[in-house]
């Protein structure tokens, strides 16, 4: 299991990187953590002609608060996401969604850009992401732009990015301040992918729910964000009977595959199952909150 | 297409240079171009954790990192850990406990494991067998391992002088009921001439820290 | 003989080296002009092999050699058949490289070697092999069917053997039975994954006409033998290596694989050695898997619970080759009967081609499949019955005073399987006690009210252990003082180097640090069969007491000379040879050594020849049996079919222990690699024969945040049929698992009267079983 | 990797059988054909680039159109072999008229191997199903059925 050859560039700026990529198009392939591509080469599945590895552009790598989301640059590794103190703070669903992805070997090299490019349907970051309505910035010959999450994931491992283009950034809007969070994911072993994970935030004022956000993943092709249960939360008094229509419309909003690891029934069975603990675990941390 | 470029890696402290492709991964370049053959490739694709190594005091799977990637970073292997003839006091605790049986997954489980009790010195058996779940063993079925790792916590502890009051949880070997904690009595040593520092805080050598 | 170290807790002398990355494993041997070797592999099931092309691959940069079976010569015939059974009709080997037809995803087409694996691999691309792709037998049960394609054309069936064994008048017993309970029940294919795949490294020197191998091999003396036949070569031409092997657990005693052959063969003609090392891919494809059988099980008893008779009949998936004869189906048949009494017993099995990678004995070998069936029909008695689960198994245990105990059967070895020693109640009550089973029932209705599913089971077993041929050791005191034990079985992890260390040790009044034990080595020993059976310990073990006692009489023999006393007055102790009662007038154990290898001067003719060395061989009579009891309690988590494992016991009795340290590692994982076959492990292919589990991320290894700790309780029954009283326990740990498991599940999930026939589980097919039923109810 | 749908469409039966029988179609909607040769009568040889993202697989291979029962039922088959191991798609198609328009039936099957089938099993069926079902919405567009 050796990678094919490849051209092997190290830009040390995003521009010297973005003209790379505009220079050999779609047969070039961004190397950042290297944690879901590489293997994907060395089992020779994917053959880029050209290996663009951007881990000497230190420019992408920073955390910074700007007081209404978090601005997370792409190359920034998830281990240090996963430690940072202003995560914790202002984006603690961001904190325990990482601690899940694979384990400590990974996320010291994985990065917080590289998970939401490469799009994986059972990723924690791309649910995230999608839950708290986030967006990125790429870098490509048509200069900067700005990808909102709902417009970013097409398919499997497929997003609404120019091949040409450098994701530079990712931003994650801070929920309010004493919103609670929870995520839940089943996998089949510590560290796997998640057969379903679910990521929820409720704003809540005066015992009622002011603002639902829900995320999930392993549950379709892309992140689903299930309208129809977020609707259905705001504005009420949480209760078992409200989480269980929560988690009813979760199921009816999602349609995953079946693999030799769970059939699709189970897996949207679970889906709800976890959308009503996540909901109210993240009810318990509100309440503890206010 | 197939451009060799010179690399040059520093690995234990020991500079390396060799002649090799782009695309040759950093555990072959180890293991070929510096031969050191203590890292262990048991899947190539970022699963088992037998090619774990650290690089500037952090774990990393050398099987899915180029080694021209590697160049200007520290790298420790399990070649690095013992002093000379003395094993490193983690080393030390893997021997102790019988934490290893084939020995192809250890080295990969001790680089594992200094990192681990780097940042979690005080550790509980499920934070133990947490950190663990990243590498795969298919001998010990993992509980000499982690009654090594805690006993290893200990004697870094003690060491280090770090060894609040509150201690460790010691994982309690229910089988024999006694404490598994460094257990010189319990083990038979049948190793006269097998130095080993007793008492004396044991110069820890680990990856340099972040 | 002493018994200071035989029996402790002696940590091992092989760590030292094995934690400081100075292992040598096959892929550490690097050689000057090293060339390297990759295989192409066939991506269909069952195909015709059309065309192959291999010119653009060896007009490749960097290829230096590639070979198909046109290449081959008289080395292109069916690798050997290993042994023969008289009911094994269809006996089919495959082909160092296929010549006209491939029949599993993965058998080898063709070999190539170039300057790095990286090279090999990018000229995998560039042979053209033109395949006519036939329909395949898969799935078991359809590849017996009348329509079944045929895996072997010129067999004309799929059934490649078909044996019973019967013990009593099981039709009578059955007619007149009060009770009988009948079972369908399915074990998955799983596959041992050592964390180290196979490994060859070959170098043939023209001048000396020497072919040395690494292999990472569990037998390398019968690989040597087969090598010298078939290269024409004297053995002592050749020598194979097993060196730091990273694990084995069976399919690694397998042989002849392919590239035992190629690899060999391309280092001959290119005068150049050769290396191939298997990735993981190819390892979910090229290594032999087991485990998959169908069984329709039924058993007869009377109204107490006493069993009158229990019959089963089953098919055993052998793969698309059968080399390995019926080892597995054989074993599981004759482990079935366990620790009971049966008085009327029939076993009947048919072997199966099927278009999949070839099946070989892989740890436990069949007696999980024996245990799963007798422990499914003993609880599904119990319950019938409305006899505690424990107490049915209490009446029907063989008691301590009926050993030895024929069970009327025969065995793997063709000896009869006669139990040697044991005390199964004791192991029973023991675990029992250890899992707090008398109270289980008060505390799992706590669990309940609280909402939560716990479940107990338990599962009892005696595996057959320790069997022949032979093995042989010779040891050596050389002038050093230092000891030198070599034997001929391979080492992958089982601490023989501590073992057989303490044993010798004991004798020559040396410490276990003071003895280098060499296994694997054809060179250093060349006489042997392999590790395989749980038998290294026992075999080995005994033959290397044996030899050790025959150095001490020799050194006793000896030292008389030059102390001027008896034989019978000289005693060994801590590394010195000394009068007894006269400890000054003494000598140290090396000295006595040089001095009996004297370069002058007459050598006393009772001296026999020079040295302190003798060599033993011990061929027990038949295979020791050892016996124990697991009890789990695992939890359910009825919403998402999710388990955990709370507590894990194992009570064991394996004869006297030489070192629990290594008896316990062996005991854990063998644990661990059971609970893997429970409920994360299984090899799934399509309906057209394509495997599916081909990376560790979908054949799935239990990690170390899954599993419990486990406690382990010994017993030590000597056995009879060696001096040291040892039975064998390398693979005791797995063989009860899937029973111990399944009846835990079942036991949690009463409430929803799951019934649990299979192995192995998931979270979906638990959710699955308990949804079903809960939409019959 | 089974799937099967219907889609009424405005055009006669005629129109329609015409155009799924119409190479042009189907060069512009087998996912990633890069070349369409025509060997015979209702068959060609074909090479295709599927893959996802970074996983991209070359195959060569023949489009085949099988067990014609002019105009209302054929078998299309799809075979090539590559890289990373081979595929076999089976598309089977009925018509029947419906006042002026067309209801047309269609199942689709992708048998894969090699490879992709031994790795990538975790994404192949919802790839797989993905993959038929674009092939026939094109279709449906190019005869204007309901998107």
């Amino acid at each position: 299991m050796k990678p094919a050859p490849f051209e092997y560039h190290c830009p040390r700026t995003v521009d010297e990187g973005t003209a790379l990529l505009a220079r050999y198009g779609d047969d070039a392939k961004v190397l950042a953590g290297g944690q879901s591509l590489v293997p994907l080469m060395n089992m020779r599945l994917a053959r880029p002609a050209n290996l663009i590895d951007i881990n000497r552009i230190e420019s992408l790598a920073y955390i910074r608060d700007d007081g209404r989301a978090l601005r997370i640059g792409a190359l920034t590794r998830q281990r240090a996401a996963e430690r940072a103190p202003q995560v914790a703070e202002r984006c603690p669903l961001l904190r325990d969604a990482l601690r899940l992805v694979g384990h400590a070997q990974i996320r010291n090299r994985g990065t917080i850009g590289g998970s939401i490019a490469h799009a994986d349907p059972a990723a924690e970051l791309t649910a995230v992401l999608v839950a708290l309505d986030g967006e990125v910035t790429a870098r490509g010959p048509k200069g900067t732009r700005v990808i909102a999450a709902r417009d970013l994931f097409v398919s499997y491992l497929t997003t609404s990015l120019d091949p040409r283009e450098l994701l530079t950034e990712v931003c994650l809007p801070a929920p309010p301040k004493g919103a609670g969070w929870s995520w839940m994911e089943i996998a089949r072993r510590h560290g796997d992918f998640a057969l379903a994970g679910v990521g929820v935030v409720l704003a809540v004022r005066g015992g009622k729910i002011t603002a639902a956000r829900i995320g999930l993943t392993g549950v379709g092709p892309t992140p689903v964000r299930p309208a129809e249960a977020e609707r259905l939360l705001t504005g009420q008094t949480p209760s078992e009977d409200l989480w269980n229509g929560a988690a009813e419309a979760v199921r009816a909003a999602v349609a995953p595959d079946g693999d030799i690891h769970a059939s699709a029934e189970y897996r949207t069975h679970v889906a709800g199952v976890l959308t009503q603990r996540a909901l109210r675990e993240a009810w318990e941390r509100a309440r503890e909150a206010a | 297409m197939k451009t060799l470029r010179r690399i040059t890696l520093r690995v234990n402290g020991t500079a390396y240079t060799g002649e090799a492709e782009p695309r040759k991964t950093l555990a072959d370049f180890i293991r070929e171009d510096c031969g050191l053959t203590g890292t262990h490739l048991g899947c190539e694709h970022g699963v088992c954790g037998a090619c774990t190594i650290l690089m500037d005091g952090q774990t990393v799977r050398s099987c899915l990192m180029f080694a021209v990637q590697a160049e200007g970073a520290e790298m420790t292997t399990v070649e690095g850990l013992a002093d000379g003839d003395r094993l490193h006091p983690i080393q030390q605790a893997y021997w102790d406990h019988h934490a290893l049986q084939c020995g192809f997954c250890t080295p990969g489980f001790l680089m594992t494991t200094v990192e681990f009790l780097n940042d979690n010195p005080q550790p509980t058996e499920r934070e133990i067998r947490e950190a663990l779940a990243g590498n795969l063993c298919r001998c010990t079925g993992y509980q000499n391992i982690v009654t090594a790792v805690a006993a290893a916590a200990h004697t870094l502890a003690a060491a280090t002088g770090a060894l609040r009051e509150t201690g460790a949880a010691v994982p309690v070997s229910r089988a024999t009921g006694v404490a598994a904690g460094p257990r010189k009595t319990r083990a038979t040593r049948a190793a006269p001439h097998r130095a080993r520092q007793t008492g004396k805080p044991s110069k820890r050598r680990s990856g340099p820290k972040r | 003989m002493s018994t200071r170290y035989t029996g402790a807790r002696v940590t091992r002398n092989e760590d030292p080296a094995l934690l400081c990355g100075r292992g040598l494993f096959v892929d550490d041997i690097h050689l000057p002009r090293l060339a390297h070797a990759a295989v192409l592999r066939s991506p269909h099931a069952h195909a015709r092999i059309v065309r192959i092309d291999t010119r653009r691959a060896r007009a490749a940069r960097a290829v230096v050699a590639v070979l198909t079976h046109a290449d081959l010569g008289d080395l292109g015939g069916p690798l050997p058949r290993l042994i023969p059974h008289p009911a094994l009709v269809h006996h089919k080997t495959q082909q160092a490289l296929a010549s006209t037809t491939v029949r599993y995803v993965g058998e080898a087409v063709a070999l190539i070697v170039a300057e790095s694996r990286y090279a090999a691999e990018d000229a995998l691309d560039l042979v053209d092999v033109e395949y006519a792709p036939l329909p395949a037998a898969v799935g078991l049960e359809d590849a017996v069917a009348p329509s079944a394609p045929l895996v072997h054309e010129d067999a004309g069936t799929n059934v490649c053997a078909r044996y019973t064994q019967r013990v009593g008048d099981v039709e009578r017993a059955f007619a007149g039975a009060p009770r009988r309970f009948r079972e369908r029940l399915v074990m998955d294919r799983g596959t041992a994954s050592p964390l180290e795949t196979r490994g060859i490294v070959a170098a043939w020197d023209p001048r000396a006409r020497l072919l040395e191998i690494w292999d990472s091999t569990q037998a390398p003396i019968p690989i040597r033998n087969g090598l010298a036949a078939m290269f024409g070569l004297p053995q002592t031409n050749v020598r194979v290596v097993a060196p730091d092997v990273g694990g084995g657990f069976g399919p690694k005693v397998m042989m002849f694989y392919p590239e035992e052959i190629l690899v060999p063969l391309a280092a001959q003609r290119l005068g150049r050695p050769v290396k191939w090392i298997e990735d993981r891919r190819e390892h979910f494809v090229a290594t032999n898997q087991e485990r998959e059988q169908i069984h329709d099980a039924e058993i007869a008893l009377d109204g107490t619970g006493r069993i009158l008779g229990v019959r089963t009949v089953f098919l055993y998936d052998a793969g698309a080759y059968c080399p390995y004869g019926l080892i597995v189906p054989i074993v599981a048949g004759t482990t079935l009967p366990g620790p009971y009494h049966v008085p009327n017993y029939h076993c009947e099995f048919t072997a199966v081609f099927t278009n999949k990678t070839p099946v070989s004995p892989y740890r436990g070998a069949g007696r999980p499949h024996g245990v799963f069936v007798m422990e499914r029909l003993l609880d599904r008695a119990a319950d019938g019955l409305g006899i505690d689960r424990a107490e049915i198994r209490r009446r029907n245990l063989i008691q301590p005073d009926e050993f030895p105990y024929d069970v009327g059967l025969i065995y793997q070895d063709n000896a009869p399987v006669q139990y040697d020693s044991g005390d199964y109640p004791r192991c029973l009550a023991r675990a029992a006690e250890m899992i707090g089973y008398a109270d289980w029932r008060a505390q799992q209705e706590a669990y309940r009210t609280a909402g939560r599913y716990l479940g107990l089971g338990v599962a009892c077993y005696v595996e057959g252990t320790g069997i022949g041929p032979y093995e042989g050791c010779r040891v050596t005191v050389e002038p050093s003082g230092q000891v030198f034990a070599a034997t001929g079985v391979g080492t992958q992890g089982q601490g023989h180097m501590t073992a057989f260390a303490q044993i010798v040790a004991d004798h020559l009044g040396v410490t276990p640090r003071d003895v280098t034990v060499r296994t694997g080595d054809t060179a250093a020993f060349g006489w042997g069969t392999g590790t395989f059976a749980s038998r290294a310990a026992v075999v080995a073990g005994t033959a290397a007491s044996m030899a050790a006692a025959a150095v001490r009489e020799k050194t006793r023999i000896v030292a008389a000379t030059l102390l001027e006393a008896r034989p019978d007055e000289i005693e060994l102790a801590d590394g010195k040879v000394f009068v007894r009662g006269v400890p000054s007038r003494a000598l140290p154990l090396g000295e006595v050594a040089a001095a009996a290898n004297p370069l002058r001067f007459a050598m006393p003719r009772e001296w026999e020849g020079p040295g302190l060395e003798a060599t033993r061989f011990f061929a027990p009579p038949r295979g020791t049996f050892s016996n124990g009891v697991h009890a789990c309690i695992v939890e359910i988590d009825p919403e998402t079919g999710m388990l955990s494992l709370h507590r894990y016991v194992i009570v064991h009795d394996c004869g006297r222990v030489l070192n629990p340290l290594i008896v316990e590692g062996q005991i854990h994982g063998g644990v661990a690699q059971g609970l893997g076959g429970a409920f994360w492990e299984k090899v799934v292919y399509d309906a057209q024969g394509q495997p599916l589990t081909t990376t560790f991320m979908d054949y799935l290894l239990p990690t170390a945040a899954d599993l419990p700790s486990f406690e382990v309780g010994h017993e030590e029954t000597p056995t009879p049929l060696n001096p040291l009283g040892v039975k064998g326990a390398g693979e005791a740990g797995v063989i009860p698992v899937g029973a111990a498991i399944a009846q835990a599940v079942e036991d949690a999930l009463r409430p929803f009267r799951v019934h649990i026939t299979e192995m192995p589980l998931s979270p979906s097919r638990v959710w699955e079983l308990v949804a079903g039923t809960r939409r019959s109810a | 990797m089974k799937l099967e749908g219907t889609n009424t469409l405005p055009a006669s039966v005629d129109t329609v059988w015409k155009t799924i029988n119409d190479p042009d179609a189907l060069r512009s909607c087998t996912p990633g054909l890069k070349e369409l040769k025509a060997t015979g009568p209702d068959t060609y040889q074909a090479t295709l680039q599927i893959g996802i993202a970074a996983v991209k697989g070359t195959y060569a291979g023949t489009l085949s159109i099988t067990d014609k029962r002019a105009p209302t039922h054929y078998k299309i088959t799809l075979e090539g072999t590559g890289g990373a191991g081979f595929m076999k798609g089976e598309g089977s198609v009925d018509l029947e008229p419906q006042g002026s328009g067309t209801l047309l039936k269609w199942t689709g099957d992708l048998q894969v191997g090699g490879l992709i089938a031994g790795v990538g099993q975790r994404m192949l069926g919802g790839v797989g199903k993905m993959l038929i079902g674009q092939f026939f919405k094109c279709l449906e567009e190019r005869l204007g059925g309901s998107a």
